[in-house]
Parts: C-alpha cells; structure tokens; sequence
C-alpha cells in the first residue's frame, strides 16, 4: 500500500480538517465532530440538505457543500457509515426551523445511521424527512440496490430547489422524484485499499473487467475480459437505458464518474461514446458532468449515470 | 442462576479483549463477503466501551447496558454500530434499576435485543447475519437454565451454521451465491460476544 | 496496461470530441484540427489567450478554457507537444485584432513548436507575446526548469486580467510576473503508462517514492524511501518555500495538485499540514486549490505550487 | 558527385522504412532517457511524408524537400517535429528550383539545415542530441567526396559517440549523469536518416 498517509487512524480526521481550512470561505468544522457544515448554516428560511456515508469518495460528500448544493456532510470512517450522533450533529447545525432533508445511499449501514439519527433528531424536536438513493441497477432486486454517482444529482437538484424555498415536504417529494428518475451503473479495472486494512478490496487479472461494481468494491454483475471504450460503454448504457425506460425524445443528464484513477482523458473518450449512442436513439443530453465526483479512493473504472428530465427536474438542473 | 451487574461489566471487559484479539480475523471475514473493517469497527467500539466503563462505579445493570449501548451506536459505525448499539439498548431498558437479574429477566433483555436488531435491520433469521446466533441463544437461555459451556456450544454452533447460509441483507447480500461457504463477521462477533458471555459468568463462579 | 480506450492512436482524437461534446456550452472543436477554443471566441476587444501541449495531462489545458481563462487549448499526442500549425490554427481563431498570449510550459518540445507557430502567426500579421512557465524547483538550473502545475495559475489569473482589459503587451507583463512570482515541487508514488507505448513510464520499489519527478515521469530529484505525509510535505513545501523567498507576512496562493491516482483524501491530508507549516512561518494563505489541475496520467503523487501575492496578484486572482 | 531529386525521393521513402522498422527501438532508447516516444513521433510524421510524396511528380529538390519539412513540422510534434523539420526546411531553401545538386551545393543544404537545428533547439555540439550526428556528417561532406560506405560509418560512429555524452538539452538533460552511457534516440534516427541517405544513392549508382 502506497498512500501519502500518516497514520491509517486519523486519515478521516486530517482529511476534515485539511478541508475545512482549504475551504473556510465555505466551510466549517463542526469541532469535535466527523461534520464540515457550510458556514454560514442554518441558513434563515431554508430546508437544511444533510449527506454523509463514509469516507473515502471525495469529493463526496464534502466537496457538495455550498450554495445550491449540500448544508452540511457527514464523513463515516473510509467506507463506513458515520454514526448516527454525528449525523445527529450535522442536523442541528444546519437546521434552522425549516426542518432538514436527509440523503442517503442505500446501503444497510447508512440506512441504520440515519434511521437512528432521524428518530434521535424527531425526539428533539426537528422535523427530518429522508430519500435513499438507489440508482445501481447492477444489483437485480431493486428494494436492495445501492445508491452510488446518482446520488450528486440529488445534491445539486434538491440543493438548487431548497434554495429557492422548497418546503420540507417538497423537498422530499422532489427527491424521491430525482431518485426514481435515474439509474447508474460502472466498471472496475483495478481495486482501490482501504489504509486501515492495506490490502486491495478485490482482485483481477491484467485482462479482466468487473462490470457493476459497488462503490466500496463490492462484486459487480459479472467478470469478464476487458473490452474497448465503445463495447463497454455501449453494455453498460444499454442496461442503464432499459432499466430507466427511456425512449426517443427523451430529455436527459449524464454523469461519467471516474472511481478515482481512471484519467479524465478515459472518461471523455467515454463520454463520447456515450452521447453517440443517445444521439442515435433520439434522446438528447440537456446536461453532461464527466469528472470525479463519487470516487472509490483510488479504484480504476467508471459509472454512467443516466437521468430523465421532466418540466421539474429542468427546472432546478444547475 | 441470577446475573449481576458486576458480571455484566466483567461480560463486556472480555467481549472487548475477544474483540481486540480476533479483530484482524474479523476483518477478514468481512473482507471475503464484505468490506473488510469489521474487526475494525468491533474493537474500535468495544474498545471505547470498556475505556468508559472503567473509572465507573454503576451498579445498574440498565444503566451499564445503556452506556454501552451508547458507546457501541457512536463509535462502531457501518451496519453492526446501529445492529449491536439497538440490542444493547433494548437489553438496557429491560434491565433497568436492576443490580442482579433471574434466568427469565435475562432472557427478556436478550428477547428484547433481538427484537431490536429485527426491527433495525429488517432482518430475518437465516439470512446469513447476527441474528442467526442472537436467535439460538435466546432460544437457548429462554428454555434452558445457563451452563456457560452450553451457551458457548450454542453460539459456536449457530455461528458456524452461518456457513451454510446464503446472505441476504447488508453488504455481503451484493455477493449473492459467492457468500455462501463463508462465515458470517457479525455472526463471529456476536458467537465471541457470548462466549465471553459464558466465560464471565464462570469466573464469577470460580471466584 | 488497463484502460479504457479504443485504439491508442485515437485517444486524444476521441477525448477532444468527448470534451466538446460534453461541454458545447462553453466549447468547440475547430474541424479537423486537436485545437478547443471557447465557444464565443474570438471575443471582440480581449487578448487572446492560448495554452497547450502534450495531452495526458488534464484537466489541463482545455477544462481551462472558459470566461477568465483560456480562450484556446491546442493538443499534442500524449505528452508529445503539438505541432505549430495546430498552434497557429488556434491562435487565428482566438485572435480578434488584440493579439494572443501564449502560455507555453518549459520542454524543449513545447517552446520550439510554440516559438514557430509564433513565427507562423507574424506572418499572417497576428501579434504574439509568449510566457515560458518554468515553475519546478526539483531541476537545478533556473534555464531548465519545466513548466508544471503553476501553469493553471497563469491560466487563471491572466484570464482574468485580459477579460478586464489587459492590452498584449500588459498581459505578457503579468503572466511573466505570475510565472517569476511562483515555485512548484512533486512527489510521485506510481508511474503513468502512455497508451501507445504501453510500459510503465518508470519504476519504483514498494517502500520508495521520487522527489521532483515531472509531470511526464521526467526523473527527479532524488528516491528515498517513502515517508508519512506530514514529512514530505514538510521536505516539498521547504524546498518550494527557500526558492521563492518567501517570508514572514508574506501572502500566498496555494495549490495542492494531484498527478491523477492519489485521491482527494490525500491531498487534502497534505494540504492541511501545508497550511500549518505557512502558519508557523507567518505566512498567509489567501486561496487555496486542492485537486487534479495537471495530472500525469494515473500517476501517483502530488506537487505543491505557492504563488507570492503583491497587490497586482490580488487584483486578479480568481 | 550529383545528386538528384530522384534521389532525394528515393532517400525520404528509404528513411520512413528504417524509422518504421525501428519505430520500437528508438522509442526504448527515448524510454531511458526521455518519454519513450521518439519512434512513434519519427514513424508517424515520415509515413505522412511519403504518403504526400507518394502521388507527386515534382522535380524540384527544394520543393521536395519543403513539403517534407511541412510533413514533418505538423506530424512528428515533441522536440524533433521542430527540429528535424527545420533541419528540412533550410535544406530546402538551399536547393530551391534545383533537379540536381553538386556535393558542394548538397553540403550547403546540410550546413543550413545545421544552422537550423542549432538556433531553433539552442543547442551545440556535444550536448548529446541529433546534432551529434549531423555536425559530423556535415563536416563529411563539406570535405570529401560522398562515399555511401563512409557516410554511414561516419553517422553509425556519430551516433555511437552519443553514449559517452551527459545530455544537456531536451528531456535528456533531466536525467544529468545519469544520461551517460545511454544512446541519445535522436542521434539514432539521424544514423538512419543518413543511412538512407547513403542507401538511396547507393542504389542509383546500380541502378
Ligand atoms: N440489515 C442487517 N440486519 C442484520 N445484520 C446485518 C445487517 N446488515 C449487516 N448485518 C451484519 O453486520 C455485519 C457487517 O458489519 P460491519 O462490517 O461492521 O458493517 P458494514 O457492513 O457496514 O461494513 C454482517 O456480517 C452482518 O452480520
Ligand atoms: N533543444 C534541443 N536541441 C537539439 N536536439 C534536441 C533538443 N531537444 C531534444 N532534442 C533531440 O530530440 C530527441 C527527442 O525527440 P522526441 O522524443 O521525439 O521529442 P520529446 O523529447 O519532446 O519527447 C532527443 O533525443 C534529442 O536528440
Ligand atoms: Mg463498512
Ligand atoms: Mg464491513
Ligand atoms: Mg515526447
Ligand atoms: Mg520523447
């Protein structure tokens, strides 16, 4: 294991702290606390906008902190949900009366935490309501399917919307809305080490590729070789659309996520694909984001996100 | 047979030490059909347990429990955080003002607990998790008087059993038929947890 | 070697489409050449701005193009500099009778196709002013030091200036002084491999990591056994800190960027034991940028760039 | 001696198929000391340049020699699209409106081509670059009577004396001493360019 580390137990804490002071035009830290919080939260008026989940998907959740986008997020150990008194934490600091929003990866971990955080922030009296995102169509059963890149969406489109004084209640509604708007799924190449354990989550061969793999390297649909840029995005595109039912003269956004060392130069040639393959079926991309945005520390592949727009959604699209 | 407080606290005390010491084989455990830190999330938990305790003087076995049940929700985190801090928490309100409890208000705390992991998890027994040794230890200790050696075959078997089984909910659920022939972690824990169980009530014994 | 291509010698042709594609707001591909210029160029009354070289290295320099930044971004083959007319392609499309910057990093490839194209570019009557970044210390001789990650600084705080008004001459002036005013230092971890030739750009042990090394995989400085964080961004940051004189009351822009495998987390670990450091000394740091802005690739490792703020800087930094 | 544009064609096409065959061997050489490279940019730019060749009847030397450097200038890139293209390009000023060139106007045309090589790379003799090779073979044909057999051994010694040099410009110079015992890759592709050379008149003398 190769990281510019110090030591594998304080990696989420200097993290935290390294943000906070890059950023404190932004953001803060709530001291003591697992929580960056934007600064000037609670904001008067305004439906608080909470995430979390654990660490090691930077810039995510942190990184959604600020005007139209998160209040505050909570940061787990890497790749473990936070507790739920930080989430608790994360809630009053950024509740301002106007009762906060919670978004949650589905994952039974994270879905516990909040559970709790949301019961514990009811018996102090503020008003909580929660979406968790469950875009990864690589997992067949949809009640257990795993929330991954789509999730950023929900920040920026609820985050645009409470801005513009969504109460608690819509907020929710526009949320699950976004949430059942969308579907994702990705490719892994090379796995990524969590520091405290030091070893590779998974393995694979020099020729192999894993298709639907989860964020925190979980097993994917199926290994196989590794193919072209085209083949894969085509496979992987094909089940996103189908299991998204979109259609010609559909109205979308697309999000190419990198897992952290895949090269911007990859995600582009695959983007390009991407809206190739759209084109063709009449369905046009109103919005394209092609970056890092929920990464995997340093594991190697990417997901496509595909997410269907309606007069709603086009409203509050950054 | 009662239990008392005092063996609670001494319950915990070698919980932690069996955390400490199987902390990287928990771990993988969990890396096989999971993430990898569950020894981490374990020990780190127990580990802050036990640093709390320590220095305090409670003789309420309720209050006890709470504390941990507080201490384990905070600190462990990831699915078995909230799964082992809800059981510990419904055990305490079970045992509350109590310094020494019979056979049957142990078993109703256990009941509770696994009424509580049920509930928080959506979990079933037999879906490879925790539960499947939580559920035949309650069974065990709501029908049988306590024999510490029982109670560790009891766990140890049921723990095993796990093997058998195909994961159903949490991470190790995404590895569908590959989880099987693996044991579960939180089934490991959970047998060390009540092994310690056991051998917390025998010292008590011998002492 | 595992990517996510088609054909090696596609893969700049296919990203410059991918990034056109995804970003037709902001950006357009001039047909048949590996030139990006902003979509409105050439912007009526402004200095052009233009900036490349080899490709691999992005976001740099076309996610750079946009309003106070770059007008223009020319493409080499992977880390290969590009050829002058494709340079001179772009500076006639960005020229709209103010003349061009161009922003050209210090390789002996770079600068001779940079200097023809601006030969190129005078005889069809278009006045050129050239910067020469040369911004990593890890190279001794002041002469021959290459252009790294500092480049974006130029990129962003010239880009500013020319859209309030900078004529040519005062732009040159500027970017000279971003360029004077700046040191950078690296550290890699891993290697990159470029598609076409399908090896490891070089090697190091497990347990070893290399000072200096460019942003090709140039050797650097020195390979020493690798360190915790805190310790190399001590031994970067004071080596960067000594070459630009930096001193008590001193204000400073700092940026932590990451060659393209090391996460987020990890700059921002190295970041926030940067920021300690400048604090001892007294110094000031009044924006920081922590992420990828010029990578290598996948490679490992990270660069610290400080910049010296005097009034001027200030005016124009983003 | 003359030399024909004949020639001059038959060179250009002999010296894309030794910068083809040894495309892999010039990039190692740029692998050790530089970015590994310097075959993939030579194969590419002269395989466009007789692909524009290929259909074009012109007899005029410096034409030919100008549409070269064009070829090589806009497809090779790095540091030796700059440089071999200049090195074309004031040949080619020198053999403007010429079929056919003595030994002392084709020298001019090298020594131009020199000049060229020097301003644009700022660079002189002994700096362990591809004018290793060209200044000596310029001071060849400046002073005798151009034998094939001599010129290549003329350029092969050339390229071979790169080895013992410590690299002061381009991307070798990154690697200071450690440079040293390596063949520069740009001194290796100007060996086979003037191999060609010798090769391409060579063949018109059987011919
Ligand atoms: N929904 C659930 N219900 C019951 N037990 C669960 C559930 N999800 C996970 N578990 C238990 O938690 C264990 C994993 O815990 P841990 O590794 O600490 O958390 P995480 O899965 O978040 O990394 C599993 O082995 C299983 O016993
Ligand atoms: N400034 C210079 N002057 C003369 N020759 C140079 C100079 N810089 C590089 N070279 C030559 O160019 C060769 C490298 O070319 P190439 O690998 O194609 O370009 P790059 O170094 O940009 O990757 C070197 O081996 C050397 O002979
Ligand atoms: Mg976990
Ligand atoms: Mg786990
Ligand atoms: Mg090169
Ligand atoms: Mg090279």
């Amino acid at each position: 294991m190769k990281k510019l580390i110090n030591d594998p137990d304080h990696v989420v804490d200097e993290m935290l702290d390294g943000i906070a002071a890059a950023h404190a035009d932004v953001i803060r830290r709530l001291p003591g606390w697992n929580v960056l919080v934007r600064k000037d939260a609670p904001m008067i008026g305004k439906v608080g906008l909470v995430s979390g989940g654990g660490s090691g998907h930077e810039p995510a959740h942190a990184g959604f902190i600020g005007e139209n986008m998160l209040d505050a997020a909570v940061a787990g150990e890497v790749f473990t949900s936070p507790a739920p008194d930080q989430i608790l934490e994360a809630i009053k600091a950024v509740d301002s009366g106007n009762g906060v929003l919670l978004i949650v990866k589905n994952y039974s971990g994270d879905v516990m935490n909040f559970d709790m955080a949301a019961e514990m922030a009811a018996a102090e009296g503020i008003d909580t309501e929660q979406v968790v995102v469950k875009d990864d169509v690589a997992v067949e059963n949809e009640e257990d399917r795993r929330g991954v890149a789509g999730t950023i969406l929900v920040h920026k489109i609820v985050g645009t919307a409470v801005e513009e004084g969504l109460n608690l209640q819509e907020a929710a509604e526009l949320a699950h809305q976004v949430s059942g708007s969308m579907k994702s799924m990705g490719v892994s190449l090379q796995p990524s080490t969590v520091p405290a354990s030091g070893k590779p989550g998974f393995t694979l061969a020099e020729d192999e590729m894993e298709l639907g793999t989860g964020i925190h390297g979980e097993p994917g649909m199926e290994r196989k070789k590794l193919k072209s840029a085209d083949a894969i995005t085509e496979e992987l595109l094909e089940k996103v659309m189908a299991e998204l039912e979109v259609s010609s003269g559909d109205e979308t956004a697309v999000l190419v996520n990198g897992q952290g060392s895949t090269p911007l130069m990859e995600l582009y040639i695959m983007y390009r694909k991407a809206e190739e393959i759209l084109t063709e079926n009449n369905i046009s991309v109103k919005k394209a984001m092609v970056g890092e945005y929920m990464t995997s520390l340093e594991m190697a592949g990417c997901s496509f996100t595909l997410l269907k727009l309606d007069s709603t959604l086009n409203k509050y699209l950054p | 047979m009662e239990i008392t407080s005092a063996e609670i606290k001494r319950w915990l005390f070698m919980a932690n030490e069996k955390m400490q010491y199987n902390k990287d084989y928990l771990s993988e455990l969990d890396q096989a059909i999971g993430d990898g830190d569950h020894g981490h999330n374990m020990a780190r938990g127990f580990q802050e347990t036990v640093e709390s305790l320590k220095d305090d003087n409670e003789e309420d076995m309720g209050a006890v429990m709470k504390s941990a049940a507080m201490t384990l929700i905070s600190k462990v985190g990831g699915a078995s955080g909230p799964l082992y801090g809800t059981a510990f928490l419904k055990a305490s309100d079970e045992w509350k003002g109590k310094q020494v409890v019979t056979a049957g208000e142990f078993a109703k705390g256990i009941e509770a607990a696994v009424e509580g992991i049920k509930t928080r998890g959506k979990a079933e027994r037999g879906g490879k998790t925790l539960l499947d040794v939580w559920i035949p230890v309650l069974e065990y200790v709501q029908n049988q008087e306590l024999v510490p050696t029982e109670l560790t075959k009891t766990a140890k078997e049921a723990m095993e059993g796990t093997a058998d089984m195909t994961a159903k909910k949490g991470r190790a659920s995404y590895y569908g038929e590959k989880s099987t022939s693996h044991l579960d972690p939180g089934a490991y824990s959970s047998y060390l947890l009540f092994e310690a169980l056991a051998e917390a009530v025998t010292k008590e014994e011998e002492g």
